[in-house]
């Protein structure tokens, strides 16, 4: 999609999370940055729900232009599917090696998990292109396209975020090595990046496999 | 007569931002000093025109929808009220016993809570409530969503930017302003809009529904008896548009003219009549008017020929309607005058261009569009 | 005044301290005069607005300032004056009242308030080159389109409720994870105060409802941008997805609106009548139960637009629903006054007002949540007439009733009592006589938002009545304006307690320290304060002595300037979007630029030291 | 969340082992190619529209809860976390069918350009509503 304008649109921009040195005592026993993550899970919930609610009733009432159907190459969406399911196994491996404090694993999966989210989005790229060029569904072909791209593009402005987020973890890590296990912060990225995961799990079913509802 | 101008926007834009600099007091009593001295109703285009015998006031529906609109909102207001004076009565009367004496500061008795009250001021609401939502509910089902009568008379209602069109399938008929509708009829009205969102409300015949552009929303209701004796042309009741569609709102009126049977029939066969031109002046307005049928049709004439949707009112039976500019100003020889001179005069924003004509040449088309097309019916 | 640990290098006043301010009392202060200012800007609309429509075919305004004018009132009055004030009571004293240093993430609290501020300027900012956004301060579907507003009139609405919307969201979740997460021990969940309940469920509404308006402001911008066809007919878009939108985040607005201003009244009601509040576990699920329905009930505002018979009887069912917790709620306060010793300070004038006029705003709303009357009352007057009774006589009289309790607290003198007494009677006969007779106009016919109307339409006196009233108000809102300034210089000095307070801000110093609490306080009870200094039978007791303060204890974030950048990043972004020129490129060079500042500035938050 | 249970901060020992997480992978992408071949080969098991929809959003609820769950702790966090999930996901779900139900064109579809009849439950015989988009007069008939 264009200029990442999704910055003003998506809910605090997730890196910019504080950086908070001193746990805290908290009284549900879950630190302050995760439990603020689940917070904007939540609210993501109602951010997906509504592009998925407008996609749903707008993807039959596009009047000129492609329809669904025509459009869509279920099998390379399923390799991205397999390839966001993938990173989001290295994220947890990543976590783990990073609690147990081993660095070179953790700096590898961490590694695999930002050229997951890449690849998903060469997926993305490749797809809008085939759409824009082969069957000019441009952004204002027509309703159903309009809604898809806002849906399908706000999803890929998440995962550009968390492919950010985890290159600077990568980077924060090569250079302090062992000096630096803030597992608290991966795990708040892992969170993240689990989460822009399971959007993808449902927007897969709906958009994709509910073609003929 | 040249246009008073009333404030422009752009001046007020820079007069608002020097106004915060100002403070609050000052500004605001300089604007409403300067209201006072300038405001001369003569003399003034935006004089909005009344003249309609029925004013647009919910409390007496003639219609059994409106009817039974206000049995049901006496009904709630009764419960309501009491609701009220339930508040109102014990909070008074805790302020007046339980107010702190002078020097007595030892803290009261610190009540924490009573099962029972609790229970009971949730109860009691939802009874209350009942007696409100079961009546609502059965003039819902009774009015809304109910098929059309088969002898209805079926009417489609286009909101466009500042004006009301009726088109009547059944007659061949299209015109604008006016409703005519014959008494004691069901009606079925399809409301729809031609551009934004309006409402077509005319509150003494019942509630108000939007006109949506790529909606038909359905209104039905049954016309009430004709009151004044035939001759008159029917009785006017008045409705406006009652959702923001752009500057001229305000401006954007309706009436709904009920005859008598016999009264009906004649506006119908009168309505698309071609225009009687006889005087010289009238022939002339007559060739000026080949100019307006690009937006306008006159039916009988040869722009109603011209097949595709005109993008302004009909004006077929001009000449008999009681008001000009969607009911801004009555229909008088001066009144269309500054129309044709101007339109955005009367009407901010109206969509309608200054077509640039002479005086001689208003004259001539004002005398045709009022004479020629008037129809007595 | 121990000096707090703060590393060196650091100001303690003077601008640059404010705008590096991380510290939850000083971003309240900022919230608070912001907020008021807004209000000035948008009380100017409200009174030109009256006086042009204090006479039939007034010609004071044109038709498309008047409808500018609608906008901003409602725009400001909603998101720049009530939320934002509301934010303030949030900020500074949700950790003073569960016993917390600071809120849970310092820095993204400034962030919210510099997106506020700057969003709040971008909205006004239309002013300047005349081109007000036009559409009603819920901007519905047709009208916004491009070839119906081609100026840029709508895309300031649209970015400016999208940059609001993100300050919001982002405080939300600040304080939702503050909240729950650092109460002091001992103080489970219901032993906290009312206001931080109110201010717990304002959140989580805040949290949910946010997201639709920011993807329904990203359809429209789209559809003005870059001619996607969600809202227009033409290309199979659906003209009522936006009002459906808007609703669904609007009508849990309006309770983001109210229900701090019901925790407000609650805190000042129980310490006015020295008791503790009637039925506080009611009043707690009372106000779930409110914030719960708030997301079932979106479609009474649509009831005319065609929905059918069971949308609309069902969504009536659903809105008489919430009028059980609202009139639960009301009782309770009653019951909170009955046996009470209750002092008529101006706070609490203010307070048993809100409770009046709250009534009756919320009974005049019932009379509408019967689809078929609301065919008469929807647009007209009585709809204005009832949401300015809920929102003028219920949040804001319940605001100011706040600003007078705790002006004490924040300054550490008193609000002048006469001044104020004269004050609130203003607002409160001005109110009355401006409101009131609207319901009159409404029954009578008269639509809503028209800039003009007929002699005979029966409309003229109470337009009439309706203007004076609303200069009544104005003259209040001055009388306010110098007690306010009056007292900052002259008032009386507080101590730390001058109400006899219940809850645990009146055990600090007023002003507080920067560090709110020498030591986190162990909470035993509800109303803690109250507990510690009166018996069960209501003999005082001897306080404790607090114990030793070491300053080694408290280590204070320290402020970091990255906030302000940030936002102003993200208001490059907002208003790139539709700046003129050479072609795009200045508007795509604009939203670059601040996408990359934003980046850049998260980066640098993300690598501050702590 | 009665009593402050002690928070232990960083050094929370990592709940699952590795190859518990491998095992999980496996699984989640037997499911993803499970839907994939389900969507596949629609017609040859001649499966409906409605069960199709209903297992694969079935299938792709149990993917949510696996990720959920075990990948990102929840089950081995703390209780409110679960209920922000929940709560947040009913209430959207919730209010976005229920705007799903009013908005979905009952008796008309738009492809076909039936949202322009009159949304009569009793279909009328004729009246087609001319919409102002379409062309030609009405035919005046006689009343």
């Amino acid at each position: 999609m264009m200029l990442d304008s999704h910055h003003a649109g998506s809910p605090g921009t997730a890196h910019a999370e504080a950086h908070e040195a001193h746990a805290h005592p908290t009284n549900t026993g879950v630190d302050n940055r995760k439990f603020a993550m689940w917070t904007l899970i939540a609210s993501e919930c109602f951010l997906f729900g509504t592009l998925i609610g407008n996609y749903l009733i707008h993807k039959d009432r596009g009047i000129s232009g492609p329809k669904p159907h025509e459009v869509y190459q279920i099998d390379i969406t399923t390799l991205s599917t397999f390839d966001l399911l993938m990173s989001s196994v290295a994220m947890v491996l990543a976590l783990y090696y990073c609690n147990a404090r081993r660095l070179r694993l953790f700096q590898f999966w961490t590694a695999v998990v930002a050229v997951g989210g890449i690849i998903f989005l060469g997926f993305q790229y490749y797809e809008f292109s085939t759409f824009v060029v082969h069957d000019n569904l441009g952004l204002s072909t027509n309703i159903f396209a309009s809604s898809f791209y806002l849906l399908t593009g706000c999803h890929g402005a998440h995962v550009t975020v968390g492919v950010i987020w985890m290159l600077a973890i990568l980077i924060t890590s090569l250079i302090k090595g062992e000096k630096w296990f803030n597992s608290t912060m991966v795990e708040v990225a892992g969170l993240y990046w689990h989460f822009v995961d399971v959007v993808w799990i449902i927007i897969f079913t709906v958009v994709y496999l509910f073609v003929y509802v | 007569m040249r246009r008073k101008t009333g404030i422009v926007p752009s001046t007020l834009m820079r007069m608002m931002c020097m106004l915060r600099m100002w403070g609050l007091g000052a500004g605001a009593w300089l604007v409403s000093g300067a209201a006072w001295a300038q405001k001369s109703f003569d003399d003034m285009p935006y004089k909005l025109d009344g003249g309609f015998d029925n004013p647009m006031t919910t409390i007496s529906g003639i219609t059994e929808l409106s009817r039974d609109i206000n049995r049901l909102y006496l009904t709630t207001t009764i419960i309501v009220t009491g609701v009220f004076f339930a508040v109102a009565i014990p909070l008074i009367y805790t302020l007046y016993k339980f107010r702190a004496k002078e020097g007595d500061d030892t803290p009261p008795k610190q009540l924490h809570g009573n099962v029972i009250l609790e229970f009971l001021w949730t109860v009691i609401p939802v009874v209350l409530l009942v007696f409100i939502a079961i009546p609502t509910w059965q003039v819902i089902f009774k009015h809304d969503g109910v098929p059309a009568r088969a002898d209805a008379i079926k009417v489609h209602v286009i909101g466009h930017q500042w004006w009301w069109e009726f088109q009547y399938p059944d007659y061949g008929i299209k015109t604008a302003f006016e409703l005519h509708l014959p008494e004691n009829t069901p009606v079925d009205l399809s409301i729809t809009s031609g551009d934004v969102s309006h409402a077509f409300w005319i509150p003494k015949f019942g509630g108000k529904t939007s006109a949506i552009n790529g909606n038909i929303n359905r209104l039905s209701w049954v016309t009430p008896p004709a009151k004044m004796p035939e001759v008159a042309g029917g009785d006017y009741y008045q409705g406006q548009c009652a959702e923001l569609c752009g500057s001229s709102h305000a401006l954007m009126r309706h009436v709904g003219v009920v005859h008598t049977k016999e009264g009906f029939e004649r506006w119908v066969k009168a309505h698309n009549q071609p225009p009687k031109v006889e005087t010289a002046s009238q022939r002339d307005g007559e060739q000026i008017f080949g100019r307006c049928i690009a937006c306008h049709a006159i039916e009988g004439t040869v722009s109603a020929t011209i097949p595709g949707e005109k993008i302004g009112p009909n004006l077929s039976s001009f000449g008999s309607r009681s008001h000009l500019g969607a009911g801004t100003r009555k229909n008088t020889e001066e009144n269309l005058a500054i129309w044709l001179r101007n339109p955005a005069d009367l009407k901010p924003g109206a969509l309608m261009p200054n077509l640039g004509l002479t005086e001689p040449e208003i004259k001539s088309l004002t005398s045709y569009l009022r004479q020629s097309t008037y129809k007595n019916y | 005044m121990s000096a707090s640990t703060h590393s060196a290098g650091y100001s303690k006043t003077g601008i640059w301290s404010w705008i590096t301010t991380v510290d939850h009392k000083r971003i309240g202060i900022l919230y608070a005069i912001s907020a008021l200012l807004f209000m000035v800007i948008a009380g100017i609309d409200a009174l030109l607005m009256r006086t042009q429509l204090a006479m039939p075919n007034n010609d004071i305004i044109s038709a498309e300032t008047y409808n500018g004018l609608v906008t901003m009132h409602g725009t400001s009055m909603i998101f720049l004056f009530i939320m934002p004030l509301s934010a303030a009571f949030f900020n500074y004293f949700t950790p003073l009242l569960i016993g917390a240093p600071d809120v849970a993430f310092p820095r993204l609290n400034a962030l919210s308030f510099w997106i506020f501020l700057f969003g709040g300027l971008l909205l006004n900012s239309s002013y300047l080159i005349g081109q007000v956004p036009a559409v009603g301060w819920f901007a519905y579907a047709n009208l916004t389109l491009k070839q119906y507003n081609p100026t840029h009139s709508v895309d300031f609405w649209v970015w400016g409720i999208q940059i609001l919307g993100l300050a919001s969201l982002i405080a939300a979740i600040n304080f939702f994870t503050t909240i729950l997460n650092m109460r002091a021990p001992g103080m489970t969940l219901l032993k906290m105060p009312i206001f931080v309940w109110t201010t717990l469920v304002t959140q989580v509404l805040l949290i949910l409802a946010l997201p639709v308006i920011t993807v329904a402001c990203v359809m429209l911008s789209f559809d003005r941008a870059f001619g996607t066809g969600f809202f227009d007919p033409g290309a199979g878009g659906y003209v009522l997805m936006w009002e459906h939108l808007f609703w669904v985040f609007g009508h849990p607005e309006v309770y983001i609106l109210i229900l701090p201003a019901m925790g407000i009244v609650s805190e000042i009601l129980a310490t006015m009548s020295r008791k503790p509040l009637f039925g506080y576990t009611v009043m707690v699920y009372s106000s779930c139960a409110i914030g719960f329905l708030g997301f079932a009930v979106w479609a009474h505002h649509m009831f005319t637009v065609g929905m059918g018979p069971w949308a609309n009887a069902l969504f009536s069912a659903a809105t008489m629903l919430i009028a059980v917790p609202t009139g639960v709620k009301i009782f309770n306060w009653i019951s909170t006054l009955w046996g009470g010793k209750i002092r008529f300070t101006t706070a609490a004038l203010y307070a048993i007002s809100f409770v009046a006029m709250f009534t009756f705003g919320g009974l005049s709303g019932i009379m509408h949540s019967s689809p078929p009357i609301d065919t008469q009352h929807h647009d007209s007057y009585f709809v204005v007439a009832h949401f300015h009774y809920v929102l003028y006589g219920g949040a804001v009289m319940a605001l100011f009733g706040g600003i007078y309790y705790w002006f004490p607290k924040v300054t550490g003198r008193m609000m002048n009592e006469t001044l104020g007494k004269v004050q609130f009677w203003l607002y409160m006969i001005g109110f009355n006589v401006t409101f009131f007779p609207m319901h009159f106009l409404g029954v009578q016919g008269m639509p809503r938002r028209i800039y003009t109307y007929a002699p005979d339409q029966g409309w003229n006196l109470w337009n009439l009545v309706c203007t004076g009233g609303a200069y009544l108000t104005a003259l209040g809102a001055f009388l306010f304006a110098v007690n306010f300034f009056w007292s900052l210089w002259k008032g009386k000095i507080a101590g730390n307690d001058p109400w006899d307070g219940r809850t645990l801000e009146w055990s600090l110093p007023s002003p507080p320290l920067e560090h709110n609490f020498d030591v986190i306080p162990t909470v035993t009870h509800l109303d803690e304060w109250w507990h510690r200094k009166y018996s069960e039978d209501g003999k005082r007791k001897v306080m404790a002595p607090s114990p030793k303060f070491d300053p080694s204890t408290i280590h204070l974030p320290n402020p970091s300037f990255w906030p302000i950048v940030l936002a102003f990043g993200i208001l490059m972004i907002g208003t790139g979007f539709f700046l003129p020129g050479f072609g795009n490129a200045i508007a795509i060079g604009t939203s670059v630029t601040g996408a990359l500042v934003v980046l850049g500035s998260g980066f640098a938050w993300a690598y501050e030291k702590p | 969340m009665n009593t402050q249970d002690a928070a232990h901060g960083h050094g929370e020992k990592a709940h699952g082992s590795v190859t518990l997480y491998m095992v999980f992978a496996f699984v989640l992408c037997a499911i993803t190619f499970l839907e994939w071949w389900i969507f596949k080969h629609r017609n040859s098991i001649g499966i409906t529209n409605h069960t199709m929809v209903f297992t694969l959003l079935s299938l792709s609820l149990v993917k949510f809860a696996m990720v959920c769950g075990w990948y990102m702790h929840l089950r081995y966090d703390h209780k409110s976390l679960m209920k922000l999930l929940f709560g947040g996901m009913l209430l959207a779900s919730g209010t976005f069918l229920a705007l799903g139900i009013i908005v979905h064109p009952k008796e008309c579809d738009a492809l076909k350009g039936e949202c322009f009849k009159i949304r009569d439950p009793a279909p009328a015989a004729d009246t087609t509503v001319p919409a102002e988009a379409k062309p030609g007069e009405a035919a005046p008939t006689a009343p």
